[in-house]
This record gives structure tokens, sequence and C-alpha cells, in this order.
């Protein structure tokens, strides 16, 4: 919702968020009537018993047992309430309904998130789920904490190293929502994020049923992201060599061998990258022979041939 | 005085040997308790006759409990969550 | 002869043992803590006017708002009113010579700086990124700044909190003069005396949980790490029955000292006095029971949050209560709006929302969509800053007469306590719809949506700057040029120390006072001292 | 001989042990936070707890819980001349409690020195597993914190009898302050030593 150029409050996308937006309101007007009574009673006071009004101040009370006992007990009652309404809440939050339609895992890990899909896909920062369908998250960190949030949804939970934790929802609104890391973990924190898109049912099933991208270098862009690799290939980023329009141009070696990186200097490099270290890098990349196989390394390749040339 | 510090110093003797043999026994966890329990009493009795509780303050004394008040907050609360995960 | 005549050698300085000048030496050393974290913060702010991270790089905004959290808690927060205020007045307002034992205290002295100095190394080194909350594995493990460095700066200084938390405690109970019975003794006594209890059990629990970081960092033992067999919620339960508690460290002082200027330019008694005497001691007691609201999230179990859950609203309560005595306070007053009762009506107001705040944090379904965005940043800038820094303003203001002898300039006084006021408001009340929108903090760029909030934020730190210059201008200014203070400038009615001259006897009176007549809360105390 | 800041001497006398036992408080949530580490890193790895365990040497964990209280008990008797007003009595007593205190200081070394030649220090050299290698850092840290408690107090014990022959302190009131740091040091040993020595069952 927006007021003029002033965002005031949060998309409502998914089913649990008007729960926990009511019980926001609850403590919203409860606290607003203690605020304002002591605004208005300070205000008043300043102004009628300013010094050298003439008002009445003979014999100004120091203790009144009763009131000080009502003003301890209406406030208690009170916040007992607001537990109430939170607990309750936070029970629903917090407890996996029996039944899902969609399990997914989650992994954190500096400084991103990956998600496995039922059928074998996996995006990097990103999620696509179903409108109004029970989604749940079975989330556990390969390092340090993080914490996943997604505003729009009101629901967050910390994904922690060595444990699983859970989480669910129920999308209601059709769109993007962003997706934080909200624990602090490291220098690209503020970078840990991405989207969570709520499609239709149809358009969810089309998208899950779909093939994988049909073009090499679509489906190379997509394991690109899915291995991680642009966390050091990338423009700003100074670990690892730039990939950008580097098929057939000459690439100076460790050793003070040049050679012109063809097809075959992209394979090697992503199976045994140790083997022709680009001069100014160190050996950092692990290598992938056995974990990549023949058909995806040229998809890849078909991939790092396109980078750098404007599509 | 020198016979409550004698006394006081044998049944510490005795309790030391109470626990070095249960622990031969094999009780488990028990034996663990066993023996903090033990502890406490041993801990209760230089508290109360060599630390002078017995004929200290009420000010002091609370001094002595607020600790061990305080190490229960700590205590209680942390495995509140860590046995109910 | 007052304190500040005598040897004035940097050696009588430094050798010190009478309290007031101790005090002295706190201010000093605190100011040039809180102008660092303020640097740092001034950094964050200009930084984040933009979405994108276009000032400093990620690694630098993150070590800049760790030095500002370490520095402004640990630094500055703890110790500002107790190690000053504090340190000068408890002994005069309760008739004493000095506090039960002055060595110990001038040792606090060196033993915070040598820490202060220990972080400033770190900082110098390269910084730390971890945050000021240290959460484990990252600071255990993964990071490769100089947490352990840090750390034994922070471990260092708790020895000063907890000495002087001793002190407080003893000199309170044992150092009262002739008819200063508890229910006689000012609030701001109470306020010192519930915060030194904290200090003294709390903190060495920190000090445990340093140690074992840099274990977990040195050795490799598995003790919060799960990668070696660990447990990471152990660590943020051992920091949090620390640092929560740590939090009333740092507010129960700013009670004290606004239960005492209330009064004073209300003209009348406190209303209430014995409820908020015994709320403070509730507050430092219930506080101590509330530390795993700060782990709704963290994958603690549900059933903890909701013990947690519950007692964090049993202690708003005693906070509340405080909150509507000093209001009755004002009826059938004679109201003087000086700067020190700016800054009082200032801290009420600001330490209600932050309060009130509280509640939503408390509340567990509201906090899992809160937790770690800038709703909390907000609160507790509103409680930390909004709060204590207003009181603590407040009260340097109202005692520098006391402590220097010579008056400030009053309309320039009033200028700045404004100027913070408006500009308080101004940085931190948009970050409240920031962080129920959804920015998470910590977060050194932001997606351009949150722009126009973090706009206004940048702008309030620029006028809140302003407001912290000028008092060091003209409060220096009137260390040399300032008008000469009478004994009670203020014509305040209750507490010994405006009883004796200003600036203060070495001894504090020039013969020990006698307290005769009714309790307090019936009658003003000053009328019933004997000196 | 009375400071400046207190009026008498019962004021003295009465901030001062005050001030001890504030100190003792905190002293005990220092090790009551080591102590909620160690008792969850024994939930997590029971079976390793108790098999490094083992390792320690049983008998001469209660020797030194026999030397230690024994000290303490001297230590009592020290104070209690002490406030009589035997300064001679005293300093010898409180001689022979810090001779005590060394031995025990002295077994604690060897057997230090034990478990640093089988290789059971934590770090990079540490021969075991995880859970293991938890045990023996609290090992090492509780029984070192310990140890640097009692070293303190061994010196501030010499110092006070060194001083008590030569110049009688003022009615026994450090020696009672000594007395009651003493005991503590003493008494925090009654925990340590069935947790770290006594957890698992001999075959």
């Amino acid at each position: 919702m927006k007021l003029g150029p002033f965002p005031i409050w949060p998309e409502l996308a998914a089913r649990e968020a008007a729960g926990v937006d009511l019980v926001t309101l609850l403590v919203l007007a409860i606290c607003s009537f203690f605020a304002l009574g002591v605004l208005c009673f300070m205000v008043f006071f300043l102004v009628r018993y300013r010094q050298g009004s003439p008002a009445d101040r003979s014999d100004p009370p120091t203790t009144n047992h009763k009131l000080e006992i009502s003003w301890i007990l209406l406030p208690t009652l009170l916040s007992l309430g607001i537990f109430w309404a939170g607990a309750r809440e936070y029970a629903r939050l917090y407890q996996l309904p029996e039944t899902t339609d969609l399990a997914l895992d989650v992994v954190g890990k500096q400084w991103m998130w990956i998600v496995h899909y039922p059928n074998g896909f996996k995006e990097i920062n990103r999620l696509h789920v179903p409108l109004g369908q029970r989604v749940s998250l079975r989330m556990i960190s390969e390092d340090v904490i993080h914490s996943f949030y997604v505003p729009d949804f009101r629901v967050k939970h910390d994904v922690l190293p060595g444990r699983y934790t859970y989480l669910w929802f129920e999308p209601t609104q059709v769109g993007q929502f962003h997706l934080f890391c909200a624990e602090f973990c490291g220098t690209s924190h503020a970078a840990m994020g991405g989207w969570v898109e709520v499609m239709k049912p149809e358009d969810f099933r089309r998208w899950q049923e779909g093939p994988q991208p049909g073009d090499p270098a679509q489906r190379g862009k997509l394991l690109f992201q899915q291995y991680g690799c642009q966390g050091c290939h990338q423009q700003g980023q100074l670990a690892a060599p730039r990939l950008e329009n580097l098929l057939g141009s000459p690439v100076t070696l460790e050793s003070g061998r040049t050679v012109v990186a063809d097809e075959d200097y992209i394979r090697r490099s992503i199976v045994n990258p140790n083997a022709d270290i680009v001069a100014g890098f160190q050996a950092l990349m692990p290598g992938y022979e056995g974990r990549l196989n023949e058909e995806q390394i040229l998809d890849l390749t078909a991939y790092v041939r396109t980078m750098g040339k404007t599509p | 005085m020198i016979f409550t510090y004698w006394m006081v110093w044998l049944v510490l003797m005795l309790l030391l040997g109470l626990t070095v043999w249960l622990s031969s026994l094999s009780l488990g966890m028990w034996g663990t308790l066993l023996a903090l329990l033990i502890a406490c009493i041993k801990a209760l009795l230089v508290a109360v006759f060599y630390m002078h509780l017995r004929h200290s303050s009420g000010l002091i004394r609370l001094a002595a409990g607020a600790a061990l008040l305080w190490i229960t907050f700590l205590f209680a609360l942390s495995w509140a969550d860590f046995l109910s995960r | 002869m007052s304190y500040l005549t005598g040897p004035p050698s940097l050696r009588a300085w430094l050798f010190t043992r009478d309290h007031k000048r101790i005090a002295w030496l706190y201010l000093i050393t605190i100011s040039v803590f809180f102008a660092i974290g303020g640097l740092a913060a001034t950094l964050m702010r200009i930084e984040l006017a933009t979405p994108a991270g276009d000032l400093v790089q990620a690694d630098i905004y993150n070590r800049l708002f760790t030095l500002h959290g370490t520095v402004m808690v640990w630094l500055f927060l703890i110790p500002a009113i107790p190690n000053t205020l504090g340190n000068f007045l408890l002994p005069m307002m309760i008739g004493a010579r000095d506090v039960a034992f002055p060595r110990l205290n001038l040792l606090s002295w060196y033993v915070f700086s040598a820490g202060g100095l220990l972080v400033l190394w770190s900082l110098l080194a390269g910084g730390v990124d971890t945050g000021w909350t240290f959460y484990t594995p990252y600071s255990s493990t993964y990071t490769n700044s100089h947490v352990i460095l840090m750390a034994a700066g922070i471990f260092v200084t708790g020895f000063s909190s907890i000495f002087t938390g001793l002190n407080f405690m003893v000199t309170i109970h044992k150092m009262r003069a002739p008819g200063m019975t508890w229910f006689r003794m000012p609030l701001f006594c109470w306020s010192m005396y519930a915060t030194s209890l904290i200090m003294v059990l709390a903190t060495p629990v920190l000090a445990c949980t340093l140690v074992l970081i840099a274990a977990e960092r040195l050795f490799g033992v598995g003790i919060f790490d799960p990668a070696l067999g660990g447990d990471p919620l152990l660590f943020q339960h051992l920091f949090w029955f620390y640092s929560h508690p740590a939090v009333y460290i740092m507010i129960l002082p700013g009670m004290g000292v606004i239960s005492e200027i209330v009064p004073c330019f209300a003209g009348r008694p406190i209303f209430g006095y014995s409820y908020v005497a015994v709320c403070s001691m509730a507050i430092a007691i219930l506080g101590f029971l509330v530390w795993g609201h700060h782990m709704f999230v963290s994958g603690q179990s549900i059933y903890a949050g909701l013990i947690f859950s519950f007692l964090s609203f049993l202690v708003s309560v005693p906070s509340g209560v405080k909150v509507f005595n000093w209001t009755a306070s004002l009826y059938k007053a004679s109201i003087r709006l000086e700067t020190p009762m700016l800054y009082a009506l200032g801290f009420v107001g600001l330490f209600t929302i932050g309060g009130l705040t509280g509640l939503f944090l408390a509340t567990l379904a509201v906090d899992v969509h809160l937790h770690d965005t800038y709703f909390v940043v907000a609160h507790f800038h509103f409680i930390m800053v909004g709060g204590m820094l207003m009181a603590y303003l407040g009260g340097l203001h109202f005692w520098w007469p006391k402590m220097t002898g010579r008056l400030y300039n009053e309309s320039l006084g009033k200028v700045s306590a404004l100027l913070i006021f408006l500009g308080f408001n101004l940085t931190f009340m948009p970050q409240f719809l920031l962080g129920y929108l959804g920015m998470p903090r910590r977060y050194h760029s932001y997606p351009p949506e949150f722009q126009i909030y973090n706009v206004l934020s940048s702008a309030g730190a620029t006028f809140l700057a302003v407001g912290y210059l000028l008092p060091l201008v003209y409060l220096t200014w009137s260390l040399f040029r300032g008008q000469r203070a009478e004994e009670n400038p203020w014509g305040a009615h209750s507490g010994l120390e405006w009883a004796t001259a200003s600036p203060p006897p070495t001894h504090n009176f020039r013969e020990p006072p006698r307290l005769e007549g009714q309790e307090w809360g019936a009658a003003p105390l000053l009328s019933s001292v004997r000196l | 001989m009375i400071e400046e800041q207190f009026e008498d001497l019962e004021q003295q006398q009465q901030a001062y042990s005050l001030g001890m036992w504030i100190f003792l408080a905190s002293e005990l949530m220092l090790f009551g936070g080591l102590f909620l580490a160690y008792s969850l890193g024994r939930f997590t790895h029971q079976t390793e707890f108790a098999q490094a365990s083992l390792d320690m040497k049983r008998m001469l964990g209660a020797l030194n819980t026999a030397v230690l209280l024994t000290s303490s008990t001297v230590m009592a008797f020290a104070v209690d001349r002490g406030e009589k007003g035997n300064w001679k009595g005293a300093a010898r007593l409180l001689l022979i409690t810090a001779f005590l205190g060394l031995v025990f200081l002295g077994i604690k070394g060897y057997e230090w020195h034990e478990e640093f030649l089988h290789f059971k220090v934590p770090g990079p050299h540490f021969q075991g597993d995880a859970g293991e290698q938890l045990f023996f850092f609290f090992y090492f840290t509780l029984t070192g914190l310990h140890a640097f408690h009692l070293s303190l107090g061994v010196l501030a014990v010499l110092t006070c009898a060194g001083l008590a022959r030569y110049r009688p302190p003022a009615e026994g009131s450090p020696i009672m302050m000594l007395g009651l740091y003493w005991h503590l040091v003493d008494l925090l040993w009654f925990f340590l030593y069935p947790l770290l020595y006594l957890i698992g069952t001999r075959p």
C-alpha cells in the first residue's frame, strides 16, 4: 500500500499475513491508547501547571495506592491478552500443517539460496510457487546462520547449519515478492536475496512440467547459476578470471605460456582447473570431473560463448 | 570451635570417600546426580561453617544465595529450550 | 577548597581516589568513544542515503556497524551514566565521603581504558565484521576479521563493570549517612543499585562466552559450530543472558536521572516514590528472565518461545508504571521548562514509544515478521538514544553546575535539546515503517522502494549530529567563561548533593549530614537535612 | 587502621566482607556460564565424555580434593586465630595453607604434564574425536581457571602471612577476606572433581 511516494504497508500475499497483521493492529491499538493517553496528560499538565499559571496547586498528592494498583493491573491484563493472540498465531506459523501441496528443500550458503524441487529442478535465489497451495520448506545451511524471510508473506525463520528448520506458507497473490536473508551472514549478506514468484496453478504446472529450456546456452546459464559459478566468475569479483568474450581470445597462464581459449580449453578448465592457472590468479576452483556430464559441459561451453555478447 | 572444624573436616573427608566409592559402581546418570548432591552438601558445609554463614547477617546470606538463584535462572530457561526442541 | 582546586597536576588526576575526579576521567574517556561511534554511524547513514552500495564496500560497511555497535554499547552506553554521573553523585546523594572502595574505583577506570584501547587496536588492525552480537559460527569459524582482539577488549572492559557494580552495591548498603534509610534515598540511587546488581551478576557470563568464542577460533573446539559438534544456539543463550539485562544496565540509570529532574522542575515531590523505587528492582530481576525473546525465529523451541514471550510482557509493566508516575508528578506542579526538563520530557515521550514498540517484538507472531528488520533498529534506538542518551544529556546539564561550579548558556541548551529531539524523531521514526515493510538490518545496499525512508532517516541524522556537537561547544565554553553557580541553582528540593557547595569539597560535606523527620514522599528531603 | 572514607572500623569491616561476598557471587556466575556450556556438551556427547573422563587420574584427583579441603580447614583455623589477635599463630597456619595450595598445584601440574604428553590438549595435535576434544577443552579451561584462582590465593596468603609477622593487620579482616576467597576456590573444586574425573565407569 502506498500513500503518495510513501509505501506504508507491505503486500498481503499469503494467508498467514492477514493473521499477523491483525495481531499487529491489535498491539498498535493498545499501544496507541497508552501513548496518546500519556501524551494528552503530559501536554494538559504542562499547559495547566506551567510556572506562574493560576491553577490550584494545594496539597499535591504524592501517592495513591488505588491508582498505582490499577495502572499495574490494567497493562498486565492487556499485555497477557496480546501474549495470547501472538502465541496462537505463532503456533500456526511455525507448526507445519498435516499435508502440504509442495515440499521444497532450501539450502542457504554464503551468499545464495539454493532451492530443490521434488521433480529435480534446482533454482538459485528464486522460488516458483503455485497460488493458493500450501508450500513447505525444509531448510538447512551449509555454513553460517542465515534467515529465510519473505516480508510480503510475513514469514521468517533462521536457517541453521547442522539442523533442519521448517517453514510453510500459502501464497494468495500472483506476482514477485522479495526474498531476503535476515540474519547477518558475512560480507555479501545484503546481496543474499532473490524473489519468490507466485504463479497461477496452471502456469506453475506448465513451468514445472515443461522441458528445461531448449537452447543449450539457456541450459548452460541455468547450470552456471546452479553450481554457483557466478559467485566468483562475475563482474566485480576478483577471485576468478572474467569469462566475457573469452572464447577465441589468447590467455596468459601462470606458467608463462600463452594459449588460445578454445572449447577444449574451456572444458579442461572445468574438469581440471588446476592444470592451466591463469596468470595472476590462485588455484581456488574445485574440479568438476564426474560432477558434470559431457552434455552439461557442452551446455556450459555454449553459455560461455554467449557471454559478453549482447543478445 | 576446634572440635567443630575438625568434625567438619572429618565429614568432608568421609563424603569424599563416598563420592569415590559411588563412582566405582555403575550408576549411570544417577551416579552423576548423587555425586553432585554430595558436592552440594560439601559446599554447604564449607559455606556454613568455614565461611561463617551460620553467624552472618541476612544481607550476606542474600549475596551468597543470589548467585545460586541466578545460575538457576540460566540453567532452567536454557534447558527449557534444549530439552523441548 | 573544592575538589577541583586540589593538586592540579596530571599525576594528581591520574592517581586520584576521589570519586568526583574519577567521574571526570570517565566522562572524558566515554566522550571520545561516543565521537568514534558517532562517526561510524554518520558514515553508515551517508552510505544508506542511496540504495546501491556506493560510498563504501560491503566489507567496510559491515565493519562500520560492528564498530558502531560495539563502541556505543560497551564503551559508551554501559558506563555512561553509572560511571560519570553515578560516580560523581552516588556517594554525595547518600551523604558519604566517597565510595566504599576508592582504589577499586580508580582501577575500574584503568581497566576500562585498557579494554577500550584493545577495541581501538582491533579497529586499527582492520576491524571486525560480525556485528556487536558476534553470532556463531560466523564469528567463531568463518570470519577472518579480528574477533579475538575485540573480544579481548570487551572482556577486559567487563571487569570495570563488575568493579563499579560491586563498589556501588557496597556503597549503598554500608555508606549511607545516619538517617538515610532505603526509602529516603533519592530514586537515582535506587536505579544505581538495580543497575549494579545486573553488572555484577550478568557480566561474568559475557566474559565466559567471549572466552568460549576465542577457544573455538583458536583451537577448533566444537562448542558453537555444528560442523565441529557444537550448538550455535548455546551461544545465543549465553550472549543474551548477559546482553538483554545489559539493556537494563543502559536504561535504568537513565530512569534514575529522570526521576530526579522531573520533581525538581515540577517543583513538587515525585508521585508514587516507593512504586518507582521498587519498579527499578523489579526490572533488574525480571530482566534476567526474558533473554529468549531475541531468539523467537532462531530455531529455539516453540515452548521456550512461549515462556520467554510471557515473561517479556511482565517486564514491560514496571517500565510502564514508571512512565505513569512521572506523568502524574506533573499534576498540581509548577513546571519550569529549563534545559534538563526539556531532555526529561523528551525522554518520557521517546521512552514511551520505545517501550511500547517493544511490545510488538515481544508478541511472538509479530516478531516473526519484525525480527532483524529496521523495526528492531528503531525500537532499540528509541530506548538507547531517545531514552538513555537524552537522560544522560539531561543529567549532565542538570548536574553541570554542581560538577563544575559554572552555569552554561541556557538558550543554547534549549535549542540543542529541541534539535536533538526533532532530529532523533526524523532519524528513527521512518525506520519503524521500513521495518514493517520488511527491510532487514545490516544491509549495505537495499531495494530502491525503501529509499525514501532512508533519505529521511539520513537527513534526520544530520540534525542529530549538529545537536550533539552544540553542547560540546557551549559546555566547554562554560567551563572557562560560565557564570558561577551557587549551591542549589535549580532550587532542587531533594538530594543531598544540593546541600553542599558547587563544586563540592573533596570529602563532599564539611560535616557529615544527618537526616531527620519524615520518610521521603511525604515531605521534601532537603528540609530534613541537618548539616 | 580506618580508611578515610569510612566512619568506623565496624563499617569498614562490614563493607569489606559484603564486597567480598558480592565478588564471590560474581565469580560463581563466571563458572555458571561455563557449567552451562559443559552441561550441554556432555548432554550431546555423552559417550565421548564418559570415555574421555576415563583418562583422568581419579585417585590423584581424590588426593587433590583431600589436600584442598584440608587446606580450607587450616585456613578456617587461621581466620579464627586472626580474629582473636594471635598474629603469630595465624601467620603459621597461613603458611601451612599456602603450602597445601602449592601441593595441590604441583599434583595438578603433574596431571597436566601427563595429559600434554598424551596429546590431550585441544588443538591441531589432539588425539581423539570431537566430543573428547570438547571434554578436554572443558577440563583444561575449568581446572585452569580454578588453578589460576588458587595461584592468586597462594600469593595473597603468602603476602598476608609475611605482613602479619611484622605488621599486625587491623582486627584480622584481611585474613577473613582471604579465608572467604580460599573457601570458595575449595568449594568450586568439589564440583569440578565429580564433573570431570568421575563420569565414566571403569570396566
